[in-house]
């Protein structure tokens, strides 16, 4: 029987064979039953959009890192290390406060994976390993009136909302002191004070709901823009499909942070569409797609900001599609067993947090020192929150039964009693 | 079809009260709470311009324009969605779905998002999710569902079907006014039936859901129903009084959540019940309805609770088909008569 | 009050202006709330898909007339009037069955409006007036083995794949000799032997269907095509969604025959989608688009072939738009009140039959005399149908609870007996 | 969570028969399917290489490749419409649900398509639709639905959900031959769980869908239920029984169309009825079988039919509001006595 290494090498390579398919780059479907050979199409008789029918060959290694440098405005510093974007209207202090957002957002993660361990977590652990920048550079160029709807890896977003740790750690120990009582998981909440409406675990779902903010906002003459995150997986859902339709034809300040971390649970992206980029997507709902290197927080926030005027302008929905990379399993318990070798490894060098850190030196924004502070800094906020969250009481049972309804109308869906008595 | 004149005549207010059919009643009720409250607005495919497949929504785009009269593409998802973010956002959507079959597509959006968002975060959703259902006018089986029991097992979505022009007013203004989510059901027999023209006041009332009402008094029996099959209860009920039984009509109006004191008084007092409805028998809200009664009243009662429904099938097209899917007023007048004798 | 005519003069330019906006074409949503200044976009830092933010004015009157002239390669017959495409590889012969099928199709509809104004068809009548050219020269260019889904108004596609006119007469008037024997209307039934796989109403739902369709003969073997119809309308459905991205990853031969006929029920294209083609949809989900001028029963077969040839030969999924009209309105009891004045004139003189018989005429393809002779057996056939149909008595009333499950293992769903009796 | 071990095992062809627990006996009864129809294939998100998020489906790729193992997008109403387009085609789908919450999105395609096919026009769907249900594992609102009522009032549509291990196996074979569409829930808690390792024979068998089995013979009242909480059913019969009193338990194994006759017998019997499930308890499945009882057995029964339920709630995430949620052993230990004491 083969050893761990050997099965992890094998089912590497055939992942690796479904995704990049015969040498066509990401723009392959599984070749199951019949083969068919390839061939390329015909012109069409008068518009043919066949720019899907790429038959240039791509090396094979590397082809998510490959797409990336395409869009990447790559700059390096004097070592030639990649840094961020240089262009840049962010303030030295703004810089500074998105570092902060960095590391709290991969801090509170490190310490939920703790926690878990420690079987204080409830639920499942998801992270946004590697992909941090994405959720904390797009939510930046937003105001405070300004809508997200995050997915699960995007509690950067979360937290530069203003939603605090504490509301997080409670949250995922199930605590009574948590947002939802304990009703609901991870950042399963909302809060409208701060533009914040968690998502559903139903991939797609928050798409229409958030056009629908947009669509509410607007008959009350207010001027905000709503933002739905979304993964390569979710955008093939229907719910995806109809709301960002909906909000394209009336013209909605939807924006879409597509983000493009190359998996959907186990399954490679190249088995979720057959685009080359997410944003390519934008084309068929009629509004501007961008594509932007989801590992540089600069970049990020610069586009995102671009789109977000364009929206609020009057210009209607968009779609801005993040390339990055999920470094961790789906959840705690997935062992990434899809893995080709090597990929991972290769995004740990693309890590966000040490691009940012990298650039903030070289471009003399910061001093290690002020990092290290800011660190020390989160890191006891951290354990405060903790700490509190701990200090919650679990919820009391018969809460269970509250406010399924507005309970002034319908009473509480206590249990009844049997046959009467009890 | 709508006539000439019934299309000229729809782009006018509607009177306020007086005679009306069950669409009129329907139609003065959004229109009202439109009046009244500027929250309130109309979502749906070709509600605007063209006033809804059943005119319910007709003219409303001429008084209150089409920011509040949004016709979307097919897609039912969005409108629920939609009905549902605007409603966080302070508004009160009135969502309509084309045939209640449609409703489908939007299932996932009313049970996962609409139904848990106040329990999970205490942002309730002050929704209406409306549309024609029901069988009998030989529309095949996409276009004759009923669907209460597609969400009865569901808790936060309340469900109404009115099956009087009196209650279709009180009732939905009732459900505009709901904190909560509602889904409004209308049975599509009887937007137009001249038998439902009756006399509704002028003012403004409201029918409060989770109410049924005693539709017709009786002693031996009782016929628990709603929507349309209030009608074949009523007939059924004639009939059978000629016969010397004499028939109680329960009305539900409201299937969830469901008023189970008006259920077991009628119990109590006839000791005798036959449930109908329309949708298919196994798995239909009769079940629950029996479930509460052999629970709760068990003690009054003198015979088994008997349900009359329709088969367990798709409602089929042709007429000979539907008719014997459906139940039929012969069936009840004949379950009534057995049960009277039990 | 205002008379009829006044009202619907009222009424259509309103709905005009809804449709062309403020000089955008089809590029509209609505104006609902806070109308926004429209502003073009701000070039995207990387990729910026666009194309959607087209500013330049178009005149209003006819968009869709124009809409199509840009892309027909309308050519003229010697009085100057529309023909249809002259390259071609049909023989005379088949040109000739093609009529017969354009025919059939519109006089089995006619026949269908004359059954329902003696109340003998049960349903509603849903015509394909003005569209015929599509669903004929679509399917004409498939194989026996091939398979499809069309829609209500694609009775013409139906009768090519061979269903019999008598089936549809029957089916409509909900005879036990139809193919459904009554259980469902119009063209609700299939014919697995003949490749025709009929709708429900549900739209979009089709869409899955036909990629399992394709999926499951693949892994039989078998190298066959699948076609799926659907509307501007029914494109937003988040079925369609669902079901085009998964054949187009998996590089199945689905062809969409997206019908562009301006109106869903009584909404116009530019309510439904934000794009100008729909074959701008493909971008999406990295497949050809192809737009045909709809009302030419030639380009509409020429396009299939190719793209069918495509598909066939393993280059998977791909979108042709038809660029047609619905004449009628959505069904018979439509009064059509959303039309801008003058479009309906305008469309027929576009009308395919009329089109076609000019370009027989024109192309020397055939005689008048023998169209004639064509037109006198399609309507002798048609009374024979009809007379049959007729003939045909209604189901059995029983017959409703057959066939639920396999009735060798569940029993039919009779109606119970009410308290053990009957 | 799968450790390294499990992973290794996986990739191996399960055994035939044996002591195995509930996953590894649904596992070898689809692998087997596999084996002995070439028509069986299998369809859903990550249940390829990854073999699903319960490794229901883990190493069928490795022995019968990409072609009958299909990983799809996210996109459950393809995943459904896929299905039937390919059992149409004479395909033997059996579709995955990574949670069975997510058939929401596909419940249009299930009702709609695949439930009515057979009767419009004779194709029927020889597909099976299956995934984790149920709660009590602290999985929040959107992971935890038993979603057997959303389908219940469907005609067409076949529903199983096995207990133990034996059936777990019979059954997906028997819904794999099925020649209609068979939903096949499977109790997430149930997959890996201890109690539930049995030897199942190696021989070929299936469960015939239809029939209930009596886990349990009793003589003093009857417990009605089936999937996880057949065994809290078994559990408080247990503890009764200590109070002398004998319970029957009645596992239904197929929830439609439901084994009527074994719920009668068991009725008459012992008199007395307890009907249990996990869904909430309004408009739950318990509704068809009280319904059933005062119907066909009300001349047998001494005392009210008492249903035992979830609250009428989402199902809470937090431990101590689920457990409330949930019906627990001591819940149907307490209305046993009082029914027995009725
Ligand atoms: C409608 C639906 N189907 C299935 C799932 C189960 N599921 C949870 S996360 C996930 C993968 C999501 O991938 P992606 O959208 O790319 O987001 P990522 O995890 O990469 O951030 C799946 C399949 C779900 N949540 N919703
Ligand atoms: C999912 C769904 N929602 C609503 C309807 C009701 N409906 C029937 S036809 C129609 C309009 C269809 O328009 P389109 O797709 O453009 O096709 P066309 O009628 O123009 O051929 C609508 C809304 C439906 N059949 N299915
Ligand atoms: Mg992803
Ligand atoms: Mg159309």
């Amino acid at each position: 029987m083969a050893t761990k290494t050997e099965t992890k090498r094998k089912n590497a390579g055939k992942n690796k064979a479904a995704r990049d398919g015969d040498g066509n780059g990401n723009r392959r479907g599984a070749n199951n039953g019949n083969l068919i050979a390839e061939k390329s199409v015909e012109a069409a008789i008068t518009t043919s959009i066949d720019d899907a029918v790429d038959e240039k060959p791509q090396a094979t290694a590397a082809a998510a890192a490959q797409a990336i440098e395409e869009v990447a405005t790559a700059s390096v510093n004097a070592d030639g290390e990649m840094i961020c974007q240089l262009e840049t209207s962010l303030t030295r202090d703004q810089m500074l406060e998105l570092y902060r957002y960095l590391k709290l957002t991969r801090l509170v993660e490190e310490r939920l994976v703790n926690l878990y361990r420690q079987t204080k977590v409830v639920g499942g652990v998801f992270r946004s390993l590697g992909q941090e920048a994405t959720a904390v550079g797009t939510a930046y160029a937003l105001q405070q009136g300004d809508f997200i709807a995050p997915l699960i890896r995007d509690l950067g977003a979360v937290l530069v909302k203003g939603i605090r740790a504490r509301d997080i750690f409670a949250q995922y120990m199930a605590k009574a002191w948590g947002p939802s009582g304990g009703r609901d998981l991870n950042i399963h909440f909302g809060d409208m004070t701060k533009g914040f409406i968690g998502p559903i675990s139903h991939l797609g779902d928050m798409i229409p709901v958030m056009t629908g903010i947009a669509l509410g906002a607007r008959m009350q003459g207010k001027n905000l823009v709503a933002v739905a995150y979304i993964g390569d997986g979710g955008m093939s859902t229907g719910a995806f499909h109809e709301g960002l339709n909906f909000a394209a034809v009336q013209r909605l300040p939807l924006i879409i942070i597509a983000e493009h971390n190359w998996y959907a649970y186990s399954t490679p992206t190249s088995k979720q569409t057959a685009v080359k980029n997410l944003a390519d997507k934008a084309a068929g709902y009629g509004i501007p797609g961008h594509i932007v290197d989801g590992n540089d927080v600069v970049a990020c926030y610069e586009t995102m900001k671009r789109v977000v005027e364009f929206a609020r302008g009057g210009g209607g929905a968009a779609i801005i599609e993040a390339k990055t990379y999920r470094r961790k399993g789906h959840a705690e318990h997935d062992d990434q067993r899809y893995l080709p070798a090597g990929e991972l490894e290769e995004w740990e060098r693309k890590d966000p947090l040490d691009r940012f850190e990298r650039h903030l030196i070289s471009q003399k924004a910061a001093t290690r020192e002020e990092m290290d502070k800011i660190v020390a800094d989160v890191e006891r906020e951290i354990d405060e929150d903790v700490a509190w969250a701990e200090s919650s009481p679990m919820p009391e049972p018969k809460q269970a039964a509250y406010n399924v309804f507005d309970n002034t109308i319908v009473p509480p869906a206590l249990r009844p009693p049997v046959l009467g008595g009890e | 079809m709508s006539t000439e004149t019934k299309k000229e005549k729809m782009a006018e207010r509607p009177a306020r009260g007086g005679r009306a059919t069950f669409v009129e009643a329907l139609r003065q009720g959004i229109w009202e709470e439109m009046e009244r409250d500027p929250s309130v607005f109309i979502i749906g495919e070709d509600v605007g311009l063209y006033g809804g497949a059943f005119k319910v929504t007709d003219g409303l785009i001429d008084e209150f324009g089409e920011g509040r009269c949004v016709d979307t593409p097919i897609s039912e998802a969005a409108i629920v969605g939609a009905a549902c973010g605007a409603a966080l956002m302070g508004m009160r959507p009135v969502a309509e779905f084309q045939f209640i079959d449609f409703i489908s597509p939007g299932f996932d959006m009313l049970v996962n998002y609409a139904a848990k968002c106040r329990y999970r975060w205490g942002a309730g959703l002050p929704t209406v999710f409306r549309g024609p259902c029901g069988a009998g006018v030989h529309a095949g089986p996409f276009h004759s569902v009923n669907a209460e029991s597609f969400f009865a097992n569901t808790a936060g979505l309340k469900i109404v079907e009115p099956s009087t022009a009196y209650d279709a007013k009180g009732l939905i203004k009732a459900a505009i006014r709901d904190p909560d989510p509602v889904l409004y059901f209308e049975h599509k027999k009887l937007y137009r039936l001249p038998r439902l023209r009756e006399e509704i006041p002028e003012d403004d009332y409201v029918v409060e859901i989770g109410k049924a009402r005693v539709a017709r008094e009786g002693r031996d029996l009782s016929i628990i129903t709603f929507g349309a099959q209030v009608l074949n209860a009523l007939d059924a009920a004639e009939e059978l009084d000629r016969e010397g039984v004499s028939v109680e009509v329960i009305d539900l109006r409201t299937i969830a959540p469901m008023d189970k004191s008006a259920i077991i008084s009628s119990v109590k007092k006839t000791s005798k019940v036959l449930i109908l409805h329309e949708a298919s028998r196994t798995g239909g809200i009769g079940g629950e309805i029996a479930a509460t009664i052999a629970e709760e009243a068990f003690e009054w009662l003198d015979a088994p609770v008997v349900r009359v429904a329709a088969i367990d099938t798709p409602v089929p097209y042709s007429p000979p088909l539907e008719e014997y899917h459906l139940p039929q007023i012969k069936d009840v007048v004949n379950a009534g008569r057995k049960l009277a004798a039990y």
